[in-house]
């Protein structure tokens, strides 16, 4: 039994924090997030070319054949870095190719997503916060697809467009296909722009596979490491913050007040990490706890993230509180985590079904 | 307990409401003028009507009635019902005018208070700075005193408005030998003079309501020190009783539900609208109890208050800001749960005010973001634990380090 | 306006206050505790003395024509200092039989009930934590009732017992009667015992008016006003104990975490007073508010008191956690506060229900 | 990742099963000793087949194989199962054997370690004395030097199971002229000594698990002393360590959790079982994901000691207890809200341990009680919050106040 990384996982963490040091770095993310969110191709491709954006991409179309457990060790790091990058829907839509595509579906577009060079991404919600693929009113008749997702992440940069129908059912659409529409969804996370996308008959290609709940699955780890990310920085910023900070002569570390809450913020979030983890090693491995487990991921570990995320607002008085402080940043990420692909409440709601409760 | 207002208060409420109809919007000529001069007659004329500025005495252009807090807040509600442009510069009429009655000399007060009530005078506080938040005494700012003039050099922080202000009220250090508290004193500065620069702080929710306001050689006639040189700490605890007092102030607690209600009756869980939801029901009712208890207890202050029974309130006084805080935080955190995709609306600046708006979803998202910031605005909300400890429950104060001085909180 | 005391209320409070203080210190409590809550007659002949006992009783027989505001103060004290007293019961059987008694009825029990002579109690919930009275299954059949009645409090000690039925219709049972039973419940509070009463065809004599809610009202914000006296309590305790306690060579109430920690239960109960205020003035002079004032004080008091009982029992450290320590007494006296009539939960139900949501 | 155990766990899991189908209950003649001595025998035989005691020398009556967390899980799990007694003293084997074969005399460790492992003999820990909480270094109870013996006079508290202890192990100060902790001893007591009162003390759920244990001029053999006179400090902290890791066990959080679906099932809120109330099945479903957290945390902490990379997961091990002890209160509490009526039984003297056992109201009732008074054990959450800070996020220590000594906090 082994809970816990390989010696390749702990390069890959390693490797991809390097490379956000390096290429990434605050003043990176916050020329970007001010600028109100554009895609940084230069960015993606450093990512693509560490091999981020075919992981889980099979070998034998240029990807690294890797698990979620690998992609979801990135997502932390992105998030801890806020890295502005259109990962997720990436990501998703490689996990849909991979195990949802024909043979002849994946040499035709898996080479180009493993390499980066085209980008992906996944349409999931339905406007209204409708999240149970039961409930979704898109339509493929006669090889088209009318109806309308929301909270599309990345959509504007993506050349391929995943939508995901009732029954697990998955459509491909690609860039520029006759009666897509994109419009900005306003999205206080703007590291990662979201979209909502009208379909008004678009030619698109169902995937071979129904293989849907298994791209939600990867989307809810991802968000999950994210926020785990985002949170477990959090805390340390703070903890920084509370060092350097001096009031009444004295480091506000040293207030045992201060000490306890910063304790509390590490105890919030640091405990999770062994679920998460766990939720993407089911997802690959323990296909009978895959479903609730990466519910319980996305649910409990965004709702401590966002917790974390005030207090540490909070933790750094009042400059916590302005658009210069890079607090506010991981606030919005973290909030993104939490909404997209659904609610903790909405999770808690599916996780209390498949728990048979 | 008699929660009837009687009818003397009837009477009043129904002589401002006549008042406010008359009065506002200015009709004629008068409505032609620009809205600043338009707010300044109708302020003017409340005055002289008794109905603002009431405590403050004639000599110095106030209505000089008798305190009354209770016709206080019967006036401000019929204002504020009528959209009546009842409140001038806030940091001028609660925090500066108390301060110059109780600290300022004779021409000070001719000179400042008539113009600051009618809002002639707009006025920010120039208190906090970076590297001082809740510790005041360690404020950097030096005001050199130069034959008839201080010169200051320096920066400040969190200065609410200071962009539309003509003149700031702060603390600077004038006794440069003097560690700590005992070397600021109180100063009045025309915010056009040279060397003033003010840049916007812009907040998280996107909103510029505060700044930051820096300070080359700016020179300040000896005159506009209030009080005595050295003393600005003693002089400045006026205004900071009156700002607790003010952030404490549960006004908008019973609207900001009522908007949350109707946020539930519009979103859908699951399919149904989410105020069907049996828990999301519950926690309403659960938000419910917090906001009776605050709108009770203010009531409560307010009516000991009105009859000189401060000191039998004073411990509900102490905690009514974390109190508040604390249910402004709940209330937004639920907001947040029922917006679902919402919640990640980004405020237009329009939405980013403290004032209640409709209550958009970026309306809710900025709230959401406001009430982190009244946890630290202020004195943080630590501050006020301490406060709590020390004066509610008798505990006592943190030992302080070695060197440190005492005084160091308000 | 005055929202506020009168000064013969206050002076009520005193009286009350240094009774407590005098004839029922916390050895006399502990000693009722211990021997698992036996009635304490002395104790209810004094506080009878005192006017508690007729205190919202009609002047004419021989009562103080008082409101519930000032029963409810008297319920303060009485939770502050724990003390044992069938209290709660008969207070709310004054109130039934002077809102809902005739004429006849009245003269027949009012004065006994007034002088403390004859201790009254009410029966309300149903087996089953059943509160809500259109769910009662209680039957009056031929002057005769059937059914039981759960968590009566002090029972045995009582001579007069109100039942509620549906409707609002209270039925009055003396002691002794024919088919009348009752059965101890286990009880963590032994400051008031609680029985559960079986009626078999009891003989009974209904009230002219059908008062049941404003009986429940009144026992609402009796139990609000009791939680408010043992939370408030409990804060004073702590911040004592803290003061007094040394650990690594100075009282623990210097400890900032200590000291905010005592702040944060302060905030906790102490804003609730003017609620259970409101809710009790309300009961006299609002009827339009009464019956959601009443719900809202004792669904928050009691869980505010809950909540700052679980922390007191931590500030008290490991004597907190012992049966020797006060502490616990008011621990469970608060649970019997957050439980009786209905859980917060439940109250907040009807909240909902009441404030139209 | 690989969370399969493998076939050589499979195969001990099968020996183990097999192991306690023979051996327990025993058979014949046996089987009509005294039920201590059956445990004994039973401890005695699983050592022999190196199922107990695993990494203790066989010089010290031991198994002696390589340490292997993993396996000592699935033994424990199988006995367990089985209902094999196979836990003697847990304050013996887990406290005081590791210390005795870190700083035990050679003929301490040959007399104690051996009876100890089978259980007979019974330990109790003396640290806490009622002046000195968290504070060990306060401690009062003195032991003279008197030729070859220690006279010791003073007064433990919350030492559990102290009627059924043979022996106790403590901290005693021997040294009265050095301050704090500088001058304690590690003793070991005979419980049968003269002058020794073993009193229960009363737990707020009725229980009776911890006594006081008072001492009159107790007399111990001077070859009772573990380590070096004065550094008993020093001794004990591999025992406080081992304590911490017993109380972080997350093995009850699963059945807790179970227990209480089963009570939502059972109780019935508004006419229906309260499982199909939405707002419940939310709660519930939280709760589910603080216990995942738990549950994940520990094997991932199991697997790390079992490969030896302790130092990867220190961190989380420091912040074990704190989040059991936050967890075990959200589930306490969440039974008493689903309990209503039943949340008021007073639990019975078999409802009080510590164990899981049929989960009555009772026991429910007194679990919440406990789950506060696990926030005081083994260190306040307030100390761990502190260790937490400096240990896992960096923080400086806090400021002594003049004339304390260091080294108070373990």
């Amino acid at each position: 039994m082994h809970f816990g990384l390989t010696e390749e996982q702990k390069l890959l963490q390693e490797t991809v924090r390097s490379f956000v040091a390096g290429e990434c770095p605050p003043q990176v993310v916050r020329a970007v997030f001010d600028a109100g969110g554009a895609h940084d191709p230069a960015l993606w491709k450093g990512l693509s070319e560490l091999g981020v954006a075919g992981m889980v991409v099979p070998e034998v179309y240029g990807g690294a054949g890797l698990e979620l457990l690998d992609l979801a060790l990135v997502a932390e790091e992105l998030g801890a870095g806020a890295v502005p990058a259109p990962f997720l829907g990436h990501a998703m839509a490689c996990v849909a190719l991979s195990l949802g595509a024909s043979e002849s579906q994946r040499e035709r577009w898996l080479p180009a997503l493993a390499s980066g060079e085209l980008v992906g991404t996944v349409g999931w919600s339905e406007p209204g916060g409708v999240i149970d693929p039961e409930a979704f009113t898109v339509e493929f008749r006669e090889g088209a697809l009318f109806g309308a997702k929301s909270l599309v992440p990345n959509a504007s940069a993506a050349g391929l467009l995943v939508v995901a129908g009732p029954d697990g059912r998955l459509f491909v659409v690609e860039r520029g296909a006759p009666g897509l529409r994109t419009e900005a969804v306003s999205n206080i996370d703007r590291t990662r722009p979201l979209e909502k996308v009208i379909l008004e008959g678009v030619p698109a290609e169902e995937l071979e596979q129904p293989v849907g709940d298994r791209v939600r699955d990867a989307g809810l780890v991802l968000l999950a490491a994210d926020a785990f990310g985002c949170g477990h920085r959090l805390v340390r910023m703070s903890a920084e913050y509370a060092k350097a900070r001096q009031q009444f002569g004295r480091p506000i570390a040293e207030f045992q007040a201060v000490k306890h809450q910063l304790a509390n913020m590490a105890v919030e979030i640091d405990p999770s990490r062994a679920l998460w983890w766990f939720a993407a090693h089911a997802f690959d491995h323990m296909p009978e706890e895959r479903e609730k487990a990466a519910a319980l991921a996305k649910a409990h570990i965004t709702d401590r993230a966002a917790r974390v995320a005030r207090d540490a607002v909070e933790a750094h008085g009042g400059l916590g509180f302005t658009w210069e402080c890079d607090v506010q940043i991981y606030f919005k990420r973290a909030a993104f985590d939490r909404v997209v692909l659904g609610t903790p409440d909405q999770h808690r709601d599916r996780i209390a079904d498949l728990g048979g409760y | 307990m008699d929660l009837r207002l009687g009818a003397h208060y009837d009477e009043l409420r129904e002589r401002v409401r006549e008042f406010a109809r008359a009065n506002w919007p200015l009709r004629g000529a008068e409505a032609e003028l620009p809205r600043r001069e338009q707010e300044i007659l109708f302020r003017r004329r409340a005055i002289e009507a008794g109905l603002l500025a009431r405590t403050v005495p004639r000599a110095y252009g106030g209505a000089e009635v008798p305190t009354d807090p209770i016709a206080e807040a019967v006036i401000r509600q019929e204002l504020d019902a009528a959209g009546a442009p009842h409140r001038a510069s806030p940091q001028g009429t609660h925090m500066l005018v108390p301060t110059l009655l109780e600290e300022g000399s004779e021409a000070q007060k001719r000179h400042y208070i008539p113009p600051t009530l009618v809002g002639e005078i707009y006025w920010c506080q120039g208190y906090s700075e970076p590297g001082a938040g809740s510790d005041l005494a360690s404020l950097q700012s030096r005001a050199v005193a130069h034959g008839d003039h201080f010169v200051i050099t320096g920066q400040k922080i969190w200065t609410s408005n200071a962009f539309e202000a003509d003149m700031m009220f702060g603390l600077f250090r004038t006794e440069a030998d003097e560690p700590r508290s005992g070397g600021l004193s109180y100063l009045l500065v025309d915010m056009k003079s040279p060397g003033i620069d003010v840049r916007p702080l812009r907040q998280m929710n996107g909103g510029e309501e505060f700044c930051e306001v820096f300070f080359d050689e700016v020179r300040v006639p000896i005159e506009n020190l209030v009080g005595r040189r050295g003393e600005g700490w003693k002089v400045s605890k006026a205004t900071l009783k009156h700002e607790r007092m003010l952030i404490g102030d549960a006004s908008y607690a019973r609207i900001h539900f009522q908007n949350l209600l109707d946020l539930a009756r519009r979103v859908r869980h699951g399919g149904r609208p989410a105020i069907e939801d049996p828990g999301i029901r519950r926690r309403l009712a659960e938000l419910e109890g917090w906001i009776a208890c605050q709108v009770h207890a203010s009531q409560r202050i307010l009516s000991a208050v009105a009859r000189n029974e401060d000191l039998e309130v004073l411990p509900d006084m102490l905690m009514a800001k974390l109190n508040s805080t604390n249910v402004f935080q709940r209330m937004t955190r639920m907001a947040l749960d029922l917006l679902g995709e919402e919640a990640l609306t980004e405020p237009s600046p329009d939405e980013t005010g403290m004032a209640v708006g409709t209550p958009t979803p970026g309306r809710w998202v900025s709230q959401a973001m406001v009430a982190i910031g009244t946890a630290i605005a202020g004195g943080t909300s630590n501050i006020q634990r301490n406060i709590i400890g020390e004066r509610v429950l008798g505990l006592p104060r943190d030992p302080r380090p070695p060197g440190s001085a005492g005084g160091a909180r308000t």
